[in-house]
């Protein structure tokens, strides 16, 4: 099997899933693998993520054309035309070069036919195995045929074929024969054996006897080789390494030649261990050790048989790869020092890491989201946390910051808040707290100050016993003073680790690695891996949160597009067509309901001819049919028989598991040409699944007759089937009725898109997203408001990472100059923009005063920021006082002399992180580390004293910090409450601060004092208001959604990056603007631009204007047009929420798909009374 | 120092300069990585009779405040028992700071630091002789080696004491002698790290 | 319509002595309560038969005519469940359904319809247990409260 | 507290005061006409006018205890989308002023456009008693014992409506001017009081005499306070306990005939088409007749409780309790009494009072992330 697909998408977490999306949006076909058999990654486990501490994943989703791809919580999964989803598949191998690479995959197996299997868990109830349940972290246990996520979409049982003890019983109890052991295939694997030993042929026919294997003993590699040679279909080659060295060779050889890919499986004894490995290079699939039992030996080969036959290779033709593998969590127990006892972890029911956390805050974990010690039960009441394990812990090869634990141990504190009724104590020990993103100093702080958890800078060692089962936590704090607090739990803020199988993946991607195990990446190209077209995403290459993740996706997937059509030569000049579909809205409704009767439970459990009967004299269904299996392409086909026979304007149909259906409806549409908005699906196959005896809006009639006969058990009788049927048509009642008031009108017209992006704001960000954009073929204007490109990091010298900022940027700007895409208006800046996505028109005035109009799909805004101007603490007095980017300028051009001081003080967080400007500013950690390393290494001698709040090293910048320790650098921490006092004597600064260690005050005298002032937005104000958009409270580009569409406004169409969207490194500005650009190119590649089947109209007539609909509108979609004094819709904003129609008094606004009458309807099928059973017929 | 007195410690480049010239530099290059974690602290079992947590002797270090440091008796309570180094999470060689403080103070400490110091080398050497501590032997060299004719009246009350509960041994040991590969091997280590 | 009317004719009022059934109409969001209540199905949770769903794209576009309609029209109780407060997928029409809701609370417990008949709740789309408890629940609640009486009264 | 002035009043005649301040408005470059009260021909009561020319005052009469429609939705009309510049000035009831208020909120008219002069309110008779009253004593100096009672007690057996005898905003502090009545002897002079910039803007340009508050006026109407809301608890109570169930309200509302005069005759029922008119609630013959054979039978026509609880849903939050919905009712629904009693309700639960506060956003318009933790058991 070889697919043709415009990129690989290695990872299914939301990093792959954001990067897949990216790429699928702009029509290119994706393949998305992971090795996990579910979608989702590690925030299937998770269920809550700050700021709003629950989840939000579905707000990724895409905002255009929305119903090419699912609409519903992506959690449970995904759904996009454009997008193939392999799971339980591993990249094997990468050939070629970008444009044509040959992937290849290999499949595991699962072992249950997803067209079969309908979730019934019969196999899992009859499973005698129990092992540690992934999904609970280990909390809990499953059963070797299991659901790897309960809430997956689809969601089919996998068999765990490592811990299967082959007792077959899921194959037993199957009731669709979903499971497949390949019971038939085993008389037609034939199994070799070349062995001189007599006693191992014996001993192997004899157990093997009742395994149905056909086994060939033969005593030597000839005969073996013979025996393949004369065509024999061979499964499995057992090979002795007794016999003679050469002989094995040649055999194994011979054998291969002979049956390429040919499972050799090499029997070793001891002292063959060098032979075997010389051998497993040549290509045999593994060895065995002699002598071999047959407890071990009889389940291994057949399990090796069941894989061999069951697994897949897949190969695909790719432009572009793009891995986003993510990470794991470090697993205290894993720690080779063997500290793990010294936490307790493991050994107390109380330790737990925070993944084991989260899931015991999850309804759907083990406690079902009840805070409650595992072991004893105790509902959790003291909490602590403790920070930075696995992290930041050079002796456990972790010279980084996991970036992550500290915001997830401060939502998990006020988690166990709001999950405890507030009754939960918190306090999380804590060396730094890294609150290193734009409002995360805020979130802090409320947790502090509002929620009252509790923050201790202190690491506590000697984790013991308390009595009752609690825990005896001691810690010295930052007095000296030794204290002793009992907790319920300690949660370990465990960091994060590449994953398990980086090596092996990064030898089939044919990348590098860094020193930490992650993928290896550049400073300044943090989207590009070693190898050309293959790119990382997500937390692949350095740890990093939701946000950094979706941002490195959406830079990964801009650059595979880019290299996709820069390989692929220049665009598809005809898209897809949007299927054209059938006006209907003059017919009368006429709907065809297809039942699908598949499921042997329907069967038993329902009176399927009362169903029919009660189905067909309901208003506008012309017909009722049964399919076989709607599951199948085959029911499928069938279905479309009937439609086409029917000619229907309506389908309705009964099935199991609706979301499944969602693609199925879209190919049924296009071939019927009817609008799958009037097609729907209803889940009659949980109402067939109950067991219950009651029927619905009337009374329990089988209960008073069930009473009467003696022995008859509920659920047996006929009541409970007539509960069911009743249920199952009042189901479909409330589906017909809505698909009867279906709005079938076509939708308003899509919008034509100008190809062309505008991007405001020439720095590195606007720059780089100018030439995202170019370099895929669109047309960009790049405005910038001075005289020259560049922006801030023009005034950089040189970064940690030792690259030259200087020669990045006048490359950049050349390039940008030189790009015939892209046209620079400097000196220029926007006066007046209208419009939507897809069709803006702005006006660019330069500062000749000549205007230019300009019509663009999309914009950028990168409009920057700047070092924060310092005017206290003697700044521009006294010569003595610089900011951190002067002394770097400085430092860079020589007209300071590092040798000539005698010490350097510096004082970080100054007058940030903390109201008006209450956040971190990103870069001055980095700056000042820059800064003491390049004075240490002028003046190694030199004392430099930082005084600091918590150090922002985030991710691999940790060492950069270390580095620092090392050459010397004092860091004295200060809190806001104490900060250090700066005076002037004879010019030169006196410095006098409280020393938290000794519990001392110090005076210093530098010679210099270097501030970190941190960095502010440009003013902003003015351009928000041009495009629409909103503004932070410190005056950042507020997004869309901090989390999930970091780049995207609430007005679509309007995208922002760099340093206008909160504090940035030169990388996360990078990243910000490749991601944007993505977005952009994704709108500008269409022609048009249509909208969702759900979206808001407005019925002129009955318009007050009253503009309550404006308001309620969180999409800015709506507005009163004055000219013509109407209230419009812009539809392509419009998500379709309907908060409009609820906020209109009579309906003159109303949503397609929920039209009042529609929704009335609905409610009048729900509450219509079934006929008793008594009744029936 | 353990409670919050807030004395003024003033600094200037100058008691730096010196600092680095003399003997501490070696040391301070020893724990300059530190980051105050305080682990070191949390898992010292003599930290509650120390003077200075072991926390604030580095720092103290770091800042150059050589007479401050030598004038603590932390270092002379550190048993070597080496957790503090198992747990920094920074990798530091803790204990073998300690000890090179210890023969710092030896070396270049005024009268009270010699007196430890002795009295810290003799414990070693009885240890390594006898495979435990012969008290009465232990204090014999200690005296002489203090050369004051006073010291042993100070310790008479304390002895008579331990001698009255049977804490005080004599002479004559099986172990002697055992213990000197073990001491060869740490001072190898040492000199390594 | 003659065999609507037919079928219909065939239906029978509940018998006397019956347990009592109570009808709910649960208007759910599309992201959030409404793919836990199918988690829920789908896991073969446990739930009462009493309710039924009728999906909504978000919370706030539930018009209060909904619930008017649907507790005059018969339905024992009514049910308003979406995202929790700060994960609406429409951003805020959690906060505004609230608001309805409290504005009819105000209203129709005045003429006699029970405040326990109408229920908000927050239920998160992985959280299937919790959408079958809650129904479960509810469900109990309501069978204790009994019938309402705007189907057996005749109503204008 | 404004500037407070006095309008002398000659002759004993308040009327002609006001026709003459309305003069001294029209008089004014800024506004452009006045809109206010004018007697009907054949004492068939007051409905408002827009004048223009000076000349054509003399019928105007603001005292007239006539209130036949509430004028709020006329001046919506008069200043949505104007943008010649000037001024209606507008003499309002203290209901009208605040129905205005609440239907600018909702973009149907303009605060930009208009001087807003509330007048205190002695209440009103309902429509048909109104002539009755008018029969019976139709001069200035029945008008004046009118005025003098506050509107307390019957007048040769009249009642004033009961949405007035239950009325507590009696006075229109929202308005820019207002024109005080209790009292004062209204025979010889009104109080004028400026409540807004541009009240104290006219206040200065009209030129009256300046006046001082001797508290009359607020002890007259503290008493008349303290009667009206007693009646209105009473209104509540009997109210509350006639509707206090499904069967009760049905009986409240059993003279309805679904002809929608009440929501026409309302002030804040902003609709251009109430939805119950509209296709939404055309219904399909099969529906009428499975929702028959659902309930055994079906009044006809249908919806009755359903439209009045959605009305109540829809502007109970806005309702200013001017009562014209009980006074447009052809079949004597006490509509205002049940809208009334729940408008009280459902105002004191989003603590909104309609009219009070042009800046005070309808209640169902915005939110806070947290309120109301009781409706969900106090989780989030």
């Amino acid at each position: 099997m070889k697919k043709e697909y415009g990129a690989l998408v290695v990872g299914a977490g939301i990093g792959g899933i954001r990067a897949a999306l990216d790429l699928a949006e702009t029509g290119l076909k994706v393949a998305l693998i992971d090795a996990r058999p579910s979608l989702g990654g590690i925030l299937t486990q998770l269920d809550h993520q700050f700021p709003s501490d629950h989840c939000g994943m579905c707000k990724m989703l895409p905002l255009t054309q929305r119903d090419q791809s699912s609409q519903y919580c992506l959690r449970k999964g995904i759904f996009h035309k454009n997008i193939d989803i392999y799971l339980h598949t591993e990249l094997s191998g990468l050939e070629g070069d970008p444009g044509k690479f040959q992937a290849s995959l290999r499949r595991r197996s699962t072992f249950v036919d997803p067209t079969r299997c309908v979730s019934c868990g019969l196999c899992a109830e009859v499973c005698p195995v129990r092992v540690p349940s992934e999904f609970n972290a280990g909390l809990g246990q499953r059963t070797a045929v299991y659901l790897p996520v309960p809430h997956n979409i689809p969601n089919h049982y996998v068999v765990d074929l490592d811990n299967c003890q082959r007792c077959w019983r899921c194959f037993e109890a199957c009731p669709t024969k979903a499971i497949d052991f390949k019971f038939s295939e085993r008389k037609d694997f034939h199994v070799i054996v070349a062995s001189a030993d007599e006693q191992l042929s014996q001993d192997l026919s004899l157990w093997l006897k009742d395994e149905n294997f056909p086994l060939h003993l033969t005593a030597s590699g000839e005969e073996a080789i013979t025996l393949l040679a004369s065509g024999l279909e061979c499964g499995l080659l057992l090979l002795d390494l007794d016999l003679p060295p050469a002989e094995t060779e040649r055999t194994l050889r011979r054998a291969l030649e002979l049956r390429p890919g040919l499972a050799v499986v090499l029997l070793t004894g001891p002292g063959k261990e060098e032979a075997g490995a010389g051998l497993l290079e040549l290509g045999a699939r593994e060895t065995l050790s002699k002598p071999l039992n047959k407890a071990l030996t009889v389940p291994w080969l057949d399990k090796l048989f069941m894989r061999l036959v069951s697994d897949e290779t897949l190969t695909f033709e790719v432009g572009a790869v793009i891995l986003a593998a993510g990470f794991e969590c470090y697993n205290p127990a894993d720690n080779p020092n063997g500290c793990a006892d010294l936490m307790l972890y493991g050994s107390h029911p109380g330790v737990l890491t925070s993944l084991e956390f989260e899931r015991l805050a999850s309804s759907t974990g083990p406690s079902q989201g009840l805070l409650a010690r595992p072991g004893d039960g105790k509902p959790l009441r003291r909490i602590a946390w403790l920070q930075c394990v696995g992290s930041r812990d050079v002796k456990k090869k972790a010279d980084f910051c996991s970036s992550i634990c500290c915001m997830i141990s401060i939502k998990e504190a006020l988690l166990a808040k709001r999950l405890s009724g507030g009754q939960a104590e918190a306090t999380i020990f804590y060396m730094d707290m890294r609150t290193s993103g734009r409002d995360y100093q805020r979130y802090r702080d409320e947790a502090e100050n509002s929620a009252g958890v509790r923050f201790v800078p202190a690491r506590p060692h000697s984790i013991l016993p308390g009595p009752d089962g609690d825990l005896l936590i001691q810690y010295y704090d930052y007095s000296g003073e030794l204290r002793e607090e009992i907790f319920d739990a300690l949660i370990l803020a465990v960091g994060v680790r590449p994953p398990k199988s980086m090596e092996r993946l990064a030898q089939a991607a044919g990348i590098e690695v860094n020193d930490s195990g992650f993928c290896s990446t550049k400073y300044l190209s943090p989207n590009r891996t070693s190898r050309l077209g293959v790119f990382a995403a997500g937390a692949f290459g350095e740890p990093t949160d939701i946000r950094g993740s979706l941002l490195q996706a959406g830079a990964a997937a801009m650059g595979a597009s880019r290299m996709i059509r820069v390989y692929r030569g220049p665009r598809d000049e005809t898209p897809e067509a949007e299927p054209q579909y059938t006006d209907v809205s003059r017919q009368v409704p006429r709907v065809l309901m297809a039942l699908c009767t598949s499921c042997p439970t329907l069967e038993r459990n329902v009176n399927s001819e009362l169903l029919h009967q009660r189905m067909e004299v309901l208003p506008g269904v012309v017909k009722v049919v049964d399919v076989e299996r709607a599951c199948t392409r085959e029911g499928w086909e069938s279905l479309r028989q009937e439609a086409e026979a029917t000619e229907p304007n309506r389908v309705l149909i009964g099935a199991c598991l609706p979301y499944v259906h969602v693609p199925r409806l879209r190919e049924l549409g296009e071939a019927l040409r009817l609008n799958p908005a009037l097609m729907d699906v209803v889940d009659i196959h949980t109402a067939s699944f109950s067991g219950r005896v009651t029927s619905f809006g009337g009374h329990a009639a089988c209960l008073a007759s069930c009473a009467t006969e003696p022995g008859a058990s509920p659920g047996v009788c006929d009541c409970g089937e007539a509960a069911r049927t009743n249920e199952m048509s009042s189901l479909l009642a409330m589906a017909a009725a809505k698909l009867l008031g279906a709005d079938p009108s076509s939708l308003p017209q899509a919008t034509p898109v100008s190809p062309q992006a505008l991007v405001v704001g020439g720095g590195l960000a606007g720059m780089t997203a100018a030439m995202g954009i170019a370099d895929q073929g669109f047309k960009v204007v790049l405005v910038e408001e001075a005289e020259h490109l560049g922006g801030l990091a023009m005034n950089l010298r040189y970064t940690l990472e030792g690259d030259d900022p200087v020669r990045f940027m006048e490359d950049l700007v050349e390039q940008v100059e030189k790009n015939p895409n892209i046209r620079v208006l400097k000196d220029s800046r926007v006066v007046l923009s209208r419009g939507k996505a897809g069709r803006f028109v702005t006006v660019v005035a330069t500062g000749e005063g000549v205007a230019h109009t300009l019509h663009h799909g999309a914009t950028i805004l990168a409009t920057g920021g700047h070092e924060v101007k310092v005017y206290e603490y003697g700044n521009r007095v006294h010569k003595c006082v610089l900011t951190q980017l002067e002394l770097e300028q400085r430092l860079a051009a020589g007209s300071l002399d590092a040798s000539s001081l005698k010490s350097v003080a510096m004082i970080q967080c100054w007058r940030s992180r903390e109201e008006s400007r209450n956040y971190c500013s990103r870069v001055c950690c980095q700056g000042a580390l820059k800064n003491i390393l390049m004075l240490k290494k002028r003046n190694p001698g030199l004392p430099v004293y930082v005084f600091y709040r918590d150090i922002m090293t985030t991710g691999f910048s940790e060492r950069f910090y270390t580095e620092a320790r090392r050459s010397g650098a004092v860091f004295i921490r200060y809190t806001p409450d104490s900060r250090p006092k700066v005076e002037f004597k004879d010019d030169k600064p006196v410095i006098t601060a409280l020393d938290p260690v000794l519990g001392a005050d110090i005076e210093l005298h530098p010679d210099l004092l270097v501030l970190s002032s941190g960095v502010e937005p440009s003013d902003a104000s003015e351009i928000a208001d041009l495009f629409g958009v909103g503004l932070t409270a410190d005056g950042f580009f507020q997004e869309a959604e901090s989390k999930w569409r970091p780049v995207d406004f609430l007005k679509h169409g309007v995208f922002a990056c760099g340093l206008a969207l909160g504090p940035a490194t030169m990388r996360d500005s990078l990243l910000s603007a490749k991601a944007a650009a993505q977005r952009v190119v994704r709108i500008l590649n269409e022609t048009h631009l249509s909208c969702g089947n759900v979206v808001a109209e407005v019925r002129h007539t009955l318009c007050s204007r009253c503009g309550r609909c404006i308001s309620a509108c969180p999409y800015g979609a709506r507005s009163l047009n004055l000219d013509r004094d109407k209230i419009v819709v812009d539809e392509l904003l419009c998500q379709g929420c309907g908060s409009c129609i609820a906020a209109c008094p009579n309906s003159a606004t109303v949503l397609r798909g929920f039209h009042d009458e529609q929704v009335m309807a609905v409610i009048d099928a729900a509450l219509a009374v079934q006929p008793s059973a008594a009744a029936r017929l | 120092m353990k409670k919050n007195t807030h004395p003024l410690i003033s600094f200037t480049p100058e008691t730096h300069q010196h600092a680095v010239d003399g003997g501490l530099a070696a040391i301070q290059g020893m724990v300059r990585a530190c980051m105050q974690c305080g682990t070191c602290t949390a898992s010292c079992p003599n930290a509650f009779a120390m003077d200075l947590a072991p926390r604030q002797m580095w720092r103290l270090l770091l800042f150059g405040l050589q007479q401050e440091v030598l004038e603590s008796r932390t270092f002379w309570l550190c048993s070597s028992c080496y957790s503090c180094t198992l747990r920094c999470p920074r990798g530091l060689p803790l204990t073998a700071a300690m000890a090179a403080l210890k023969r710092l103070a030896g070396a270049e400490g005024d009268h009270a630091n010699r007196k430890k110091a002795l009295f810290y080398q003799e414990f070693m050497r009885n240890v390594e002789q006898n495979g435990r501590v012969q008290e009465m032997g232990f204090m014999c060299h200690y005296f002489l080696a203090m050369r004051d004719p006073l010291l042993p009246l100070e310790y008479t009350p304390l002895g008579l004491k331990l001698l009255g509960k049977g804490k005080l041994h004599l002479g004559g040991s099986a172990q002697r002698g055992r213990l000197g590969p073990l001491f060869a091997k740490v001072r190898s280590m040492e000199g390594a790290s | 319509m003659q065999e609507l009317i037919a079928t219909l004719e065939t239906q029978s009022d509940p018998l006397p002595g019956a347990a009592f059934e109570p009808a709910i109409v649960a208007f759910v969001c599309n992201w959030c309560t409404y793919t836990a209540a199918d988690l829920a199905g789908t896991s073969r949770m446990v739930q009462s038969p009493n309710v039924r769903l009728v999906r909504m794209m978000c919370t706030g576009m539930v018009d209060p005519k909904y619930i008017i309609k649907a507790l005059l029209g018969g339905a024992d109780a009514v049910l308003v469940s979406g995202c929790h407060p700060g994960d609406c997928h429409y951003i805020n029409g959690n906060y505004k359904a609230r608001r309805r809701v409290k504005l009819l609370m105000e209203i129709l417990p005045r003429f006699g319809i029970d405040s326990r008949r109408i229920k908000l709740t927050w239920v998160g789309a992985s959280e299937g247990n919790e959408f079958a408890a809650t129904v479960n629940r509810f469900a109990a609640e309501i069978k204790e409260l009994g019938p309402i009486d705007t189907r057996r009264l005749p109503l204008l | 507290m404004g500037s407070i002035a006095r309008i002398e009043v000659k002759d004993g005649n308040p009327v002609a005061a006001l026709q003459n301040f309305c003069a001294r408005l029209l008089a004014d470059s800024e506004i452009t006409a006045v809109l206010a009260p004018r007697q009907l021909p054949g004492n068939r009561g007051a409905m408002p006018a827009l004048v223009a020319a000076p000349e054509q005052l003399h019928d105007i009469d603001p005292l007239a205890p006539s209130f036949r429609l509430n004028a709020a939705r006329m001046l919506t009309r008069l200043t949505r989308g104007a943008d010649d510049g000037g001024l209606v000035a507008a003499l309002l009831r203290p209901c009208e002023v605040r129905a205005f208020i609440e239907l600018c909120k909702l973009n149907q008219g303009s605060l930009e456009n208009t001087l807003l002069v509330s007048l205190d309110c002695p209440g009103a008779f309902s429509n048909t008693d109104y002539p009755r009253f008018a029969a019976n004593s139709g001069d200035t100096w029945s008008l004046v014992q009118f005025l003098g009672t506050s509107g307390r007690g019957t007048h040769g057996g009249i009642e004033i409506a009961r949405a007035c005898c239950t009325c507590e905003h009696t006075t229109g502090a929202e308005a820019d001017l207002s024109i005080g009545l209790f009292g004062q002897d209204v025979e010889k002079g009104l109080l004028l009081m400026a409540n807004t910039p541009r009240g104290e803007g006219f206040m200065t340009r009209l030129g009256l005499p300046e006046a001082t508050d001797d508290g009359s006026r607020d002890k007259a109407l503290e008493a008349l306070l303290a009667e009206r809301r007693a009646a209105q608890e009473l209104m509540f109570a009997e109210t509350t306990a006639a509707t206090s169930d499904m069967t009760g309200l049905s009986q409240f509302l059993s003279a309805c005939v679904n002809c929608y005069n009440c929501r026409a005759a309302c002030p804040v029922c902003y609709c251009k088409e109430c939805v119950f008119l509209t296709d939404v609630f055309e219904h399909k013959p099969w529906q009428y007749l499975s929702w028959a054979r659902q309930r055994g039978a079906l009044k006809m026509p249908t919806d009755t409780v359903f439209f009045h609880l959605t009305r109540l849903a829809h502007m109970s939050t806005a309702c200013v309790g001017c009562g014209q919905c009980s006074n447009a009712c052809p079949n004597g629904v006490p509509v205002m009494e049940l809208f009334k009693t729940i408008a009280a309700a459902t105002q004191k639960a989003f603590e909104y009072e309609a009219g009070r506060d042009p800046g005070e956003a309808p209640p169902l318009s915005v939110f806070r992330e947290r309120e109301f933790p009781e409706l969900t058991g106090g989780l989030d």
